[in-house]
């Protein structure tokens, strides 16, 4: 076990029972664990989708490693530019192009998403906040065109075809199998629950009576859904205890005791003391 | 004015219109475009507006600090961590390899390799032993400065073995194990966002202990069906036994006869009339656990789950289908505006 | 009596600080002291197993990691379950990322099963790809070209030069889809934009707030199965006889469901109590 | 034909796309026509009922109990002469479910203007923030009592996800609202703020479309709108014929699509009888 795993150990006990603190109250070592998640988090996406996406897939394709030397004064200019840029950021535009499997010419259709993107950065100036809405736009319009096909496709049709269900060659009831009362339970389930959200009519009388029945369905499967919900929290609540666990060890040097009891100590201090500061 | 206000707008139609009918063209130029760069386009779109998001929270900490606003010290805070990870994912790589590929003397070498590894001599000359001709041998630990990692290839050459120095490359640093990168995801970043979510753990027993109470009949039923599944799920709901949970609607169905009938006789006959045919069907088929399925929690559960619930979910989810397709059609026609923000 | 009553009334309105240390406690416990309760397979866990257990040596398998550490204990532990049985079977895994997270999540469950427990071939017998952003957009690409979506895998390798990758040129080239998926992007977009247009058998794995969002699917037949949560995970791992990190969860959640409903139901009875009273003054 | 202007285009695509398939659909993919047709079918029926709605017809819909109680919240509120908390979810404008709670937020203000009771609305992103200021600015002004209004009613907590809930918390603690109102989009901070509503005994409303999240709402709050019935219900009070046509087509869509289960399920149970051979199964299997 060498030194970075161990402070980083004592690190990640901190911020977890910093976290952690926020059961008894608000208060500082909540917030700094509160402030450092906003900030890391930031920069950590920032990096990730850098790293996956622009610099292979956009520079990757504007400026690949050429095939032999480049010559025309245009190609010479493009590069001059990739060149300008990899002194300012040698990490990301090494020497020569970038090498992400695109082939050996420029891309040059990818200036569009380029310019797209970058005057999306700019429009953090007030005055140029306009800027970003075409790259949103095209966003907004392709997620538009994929969605209106794929929800139509996998949540009505295959829905109602999976609501047409089959009755022949089935036994009556089985709690485990597809059977008949089980069929007819969900095709009325849907049918009823469906009609809940019928807003054209009044649900009085035997309209009433139906949608009365499509909101029992929807409670019991409300009620499956809080169930679940209490499941997976408890989950990575015991991944947290497990990891806290690890690093209570004395391969860690019991890290996760001694914060343990500095954090209690230090809280039990200023609740006693009365800190105004603290306290609101 | 139309760059600001119809061109948004005609992008959004144009290219929502291209997508949603290259689903049904086979036209070779047509579905390349659609299908691959529009989508790349897309994927390039959403990483920068990532970059926008993390420089707009960078422009209102900055704010908050400048105007030395409330709680201004820990916005300072935010902003020192996003210099960290910023500094971990662009400037600062953090991880240099040492490979050793060939040695005279695996005795002299290992000396060098023990001290770096924490091994003894012995297992150190075994490793480089074990190497296969022409292969080369790379330390696991990387070493966090370039100029760390030089000393010990120099050391190394010293013993009469060859050593270089290998960077981890950039773009593969960040899934690379020992990178400053890595080590802020799996030190800061995971104990952080996973504990900020075990946190609801507490928040949903407390709730359930206050909040869930049972005030008309379309809460019972999501009471019960909710604890039914919390039961039925875990491995101790199948050492309930089904014979149990029939005492248990014995009891229930009484109680609704005592709040029906107001009549202390027939509350007591159907408590003890209950018990009784519960425990006689008991004693006869001998008590099996998960005898009659119908009342056993494990198989109840499932059942609940695969078809109840499927049905109250399928509603919703058929309604969600519905509004989606509504509103996108309604991005694409231009009725629908208000992503530009007005 | 009296009093009993007016102690479950002031209990009603206890203080939640008590409630927490109670919750941490019997979650804390079960890992100390483990009960060793017996793990009883589901029905769509069951057919999760039955599918793969259907998978021939050499068959081609798309796993796809969509979770992060926030989720990592309730998918982690069925996406090395379910790779343990892949391995096992000798099917080809090819790994693909839709959340940034899920690459780290997936390094860790490769070096823990394919490199220390199986000792299998990079490139020969499993693939990272690793991780591309856009969501939805990027399972559409996959499905009509998967080498314009990828043309390196996550170490910087060309695709071309991994022998394994000869012949995928698209989503509808794989036998066998799992998604281990913690929400958006996730199982929902692979059944909407690879399952349903392709046809390609898809399995999942999702975190228990999802599985009721995704079992109209799986009534459907869209989704082969679907493992829920860390529950799930222990039964598959019960399935494939290789108990781990979610069997020895359980007990820890076992109890603190019991501790849960336990504090429903003394809830009710508060409010009962409390309600009755009311109504007499 | 109340639209002729509908029917006639209509008309020209039916028979265009006829002409196109008889001269051999090139380019087409024929196995999604049924996909093709349905995209038709649905898109056609939402854009005639909003056209129907914009001409004036009177559309029906019912009254939600949900929105009722709103008004009685607000009542109550002015009653006990304490505030009423509204909260708008936690996502940007680009989700639906934010912008139909900016319009339920027009019709609470509008309300508060009335009984003189004090709002106040925490809000999550910057834009949410302007948008939501204007719709209570006009509110105010509408109901006369511009007066009234101030910019500090709608105020920024933080972008943060458990920063925000903390901070709300922190309000319901402090100034003890006698109504909050949850209208938007909400994820795991549901029960974080349903539990403290709970607590401090206000009227609790809630209304949002995401599955996960009603559990914790229906059972801690007073009144739920369930998902779509959230959208009708800012359909309802904006009285914009749009939204509105809006929600009678997707009633139109949901009748047609309760026909399509009874008729695919009797076509099945004939198919499986081997009555007749037409498998509607397999029809409705678009790939």
């Amino acid at each position: 076990m060498n030194g970075s795993e161990i402070f980083g150990a004592w690190v990640a006990v901190f911020l977890t029972l910093g976290i952690f603190s926020y059961l008894y109250k608000d208060n500082p070592f909540y917030k700094i664990a509160e402030h450092v998640f906003v900030g890391v988090s930031a920069g950590y996406w920032m990096s990730m989708f850098f790293w996956t996406q622009i610099q292979p897939n956009l520079f990757g394709r504007l400026w690949p490693v050429p095939e032999g030397a480049i010559s025309g004064f245009f190609m010479r200019t493009w590069y001059g530019i990739y060149n300008f840029f990899g002194v300012l950021l040698p990490s990301v535009f090494p020497d020569g192009g970038i090498d992400k499997g695109h082939g050996t010419h420029p891309h040059f259709i990818y200036i569009i998403p380029f310019i797209l993107g970058v005057m999306m950065l700019l429009s953090v100036v007030s005055k140029w906040s306009w800027f970003a809405r075409l790259g949103i736009a095209y966003t907004v319009g392709m997620a538009a065109g994929l969605r209106a096909y794929a929800f139509l496709n996998s949540n009505v049709l295959v829905q109602l075809k999976g609501s047409a269900v089959s009755f022949v060659g089935l036994d009556w009831f089985s709690l485990t199998d597809a059977s008949i009362i089980n069929n007819v339970i969900i095709l009325i389930g849907t049918i009823t629950g469906l009609l809940y959200f019928y807003f054209s009519k009044e649900h009085k009388g035997t309209f009433g009576k139906v949608t009365r029945v499509g909101i029992y369905f929807l409670m019991i499967s409300f009620g499956a859904s809080f169930g679940f919900a209490v499941m997976g929290r408890i989950s990575l609540l015991i991944g947290r205890f497990t990891d806290l666990i690890t690093y209570g060890s004395s391969t860690y040097n019991y890290a996760s005791l001694w914060v343990l009891l500095l954090m209690i100590g230090l809280l039990a201090v200023w609740t006693f003391k009365g800190d105004k500061k603290v306290a609101s | 004015m139309f760059m600001k206000r119809q061109l948004p707008i005609a992008i959004a139609a144009i290219i929502g219109f291209l997508t949603l009918f290259g689903w049904f063209v086979d036209e070779p130029n047509i579905k390349s475009f659609v299908d691959d760069d529009a989508t790349q386009w897309f994927d390039i779109l959403a990483s920068f507006a990532i970059f926008l998001g993390a420089l707009n929270l960078l422009k209102l900490q900055a704010l908050k600090i400048i105007k030395k606003q409330k709680g201004w010290p820990y916005a300072a805070l935010a902003i020192v961590g996003f210099t960290f990870s910023f500094t971990a994912g662009f400037i600062l790589l953090g991880s240099y390899n040492v490979e050793i590929s060939q040695y005279d003397d695996p005795a002299k070498v290992a000396t060098v390799l023990a001290s770096e590894i924490n091994l003894d001599e012995k297992s150190a000359e075994n490793i480089l032993i074990a190497m296969p001709e022409g292969d080369t041998y790379t330390i696991d630990t990387p070493y966090f400065t370039k100029s760390g990692a030089d000393d010990v290839v120099e050391k190394i050459n010293a013993a009469g073995g060859t050593a270089n120095m290998r960077a981890t490359e950039w773009g593969s640093h960040i899934s690379t194990r020992g990178s400053l990168f890595n080590w802020m995801f799996r030190f800061i970043f995971t104990p952080l966002s996973a504990t900020m979510f075990a946190l609801l753990a507490f928040f949903v027993a407390s709730a359930s202990y206050r909040a869930f109470k049972i005030r008309n009949f379309e809460a019972t039923l999501l009471l019960i069906s909710g604890i039914i599944i919390m039961l039925g799920r875990v491995p101790i709901g199948g050492n309930i036994s089904s014979w149990f949970i029939m005492y248990i609607i014995v009891l229930s169905l009484s109680a609704g006869v005592n709040t029906w009938f107001k009549n202390r006789k027939y509350t007591l006959a159907s408590v003890i009339g209950g018990i009784l045919i519960v425990t006689i069907a008991g004693m006869i088929t001998g008590w099996p656990v998960d005898q009659p399925a119908i009342f056993y929690l494990p198989v109840l559960q499932d059942w609940i789950y695969n078809v109840p619930n499927v049905a109250g979910a399928r509603a919703i989810m058929i309604g969600i289908g519905l509004g989606i397709f509504a509103t996108s059609i309604r991005y694409i026609l231009g009725i629908e505006k208000s992503y530009i923000g007005e | 009596m009296e009093k009993f009553l007016d102690f479950i009334v002031r209990a009603g309105s206890l203080d939640r600080r008590y409630i927490f240390v109670v919750i941490a406690l019997v979650v804390m416990l079960p890992l100390f002291f483990p009960l060793n309760l017996p793990i009883r397979p589901t029905v769509s866990s069951q057919t999760i197993y039955d599918t793969v257990e259907k998978l021939e040596s050499g068959d081609k398998a798309l796993v796809s990691f969509e979770y992060g550490p926030s989720t990592k204990p309730e998918i982690h532990p069925m996406a090395i379950a379910l790779l343990r049985h892949l391995f096992e079977k000798d099917v080809k895994v090819y790994i693909t990322c839709l959340w940034p997270d899920g690459q780290f999540m997936a390094m860790e469950a490769i070096q823990q099963v394919a490199v220390n427990q199986y000792q299998k071939v990079y490139g020969e017998d499993y693939v990272l790809l690793g991780f591309r952003p856009g969501n939805e957009a990027v399972i559409k690409g996959l499905v009509s070209n998967f080498r314009k979506v990828y043309t390196v895998d996550a170490q910087g390798n060309f695709l071309d030069d991994i022998p394994m990758m000869n012949g995928i040129n698209k989503v509808a080239d794989f036998d066998y889809l799992f998604s281990a998926s913690a929400g958006y992007p996730g199982t929902v977009e692979w059944v909407q934009y690879a399952a349903d247009p392709t046809g390609v058998t898809m399995g999942t794995g999702t975190t228990s707030i999802q599985v009721n969002e995704v079992m109209p699917y799986v009534q459907a037949g869209q989704i082969k199965g679907i493992l829920g949560g860390m529950p799930g995970a222990a039964e598959y791992e019960k399935l494939i006889g290789q108990p781990g990190i979610g069997t020895s969860g359980m007990d820890a959640q076992s109890v603190a469901h019991i501790v849960i409903v336990g504090f429903i139901i003394f809830g009710n009875i508060s409010f009962f109590v409390e309600r009755r009273r009311s109504k007499k003054y | 034909m109340k639209d002729k202007q509908f029917w006639s285009v209509a008309g020209i695509i039916f028979v265009l796309f006829m002409i196109y398939w008889v001269a051999g659909h090139p380019y087409f993919v024929s196995e999604r026509s049924v996909m093709f047709w349905s995209i038709l079918i649905v898109g056609g029926v939402l854009i005639y009922s909003t056209r129907m709605a914009k001409r004036g017809e009177k559309i029906f819909l019912r009254t939600i109990p949900g929105l009722k109680a709103v008004e009685e919240a607000v009542g109550r509120s002015t009653e006990m002469g304490k505030p009423v908390l509204y909260v708008p979810g936690i996502m940007d404008m680009d989700q639906v479910e934010t912008v139909a709670g900016v319009v339920v937020l027009g019709h609470v203000a509008k309300m508060t203007a009335r009984y003189e009771t004090s709002l106040n609305v925490p809000v999550s992103r910057a834009i949410v923030m302007k948008a939501a200021r204007e719709s209570c600015r006009e509110s105010y002004l509408l109901e006369g009592r511009p007066d009234l209004f101030h910019n500090d009613m709608v105020h920024y907590l933080t972008d943060d996800q458990f920063a925000y809930a903390a901070g709300v918390n922190g309000i319901m603690l402090r100034e003890e609202p006698a109504a909050c109102l949850y209208m938007g989009k909400f994820y795991a901070e549901s029960l974080l703020l349903a539990e403290t509503g709970n607590s401090i005994g206000a009227i609790q409303i809630a209304g949002t479309a995401s599955p996960s999240q009603i559990p914790f709402f229906v059972t801690a709050c007073d009144y739920t709108l369930i998902g779509e019935e959230f959208f009708a219900a800012s359909a309802y009070l904006s009285q914009e014929p749009e939204l509105i046509g809006g929600v009678k087509g997707q009633d139109t869509l949901k009748i047609m699509a309760v026909a399509v289960m009874l008729l695919a399920t009797l076509f099945n149970f004939f198919h499986d009888l081997n009555m007749i051979s037409w498998d509607v199964l397999g029809f409705l299997t678009v790939q």
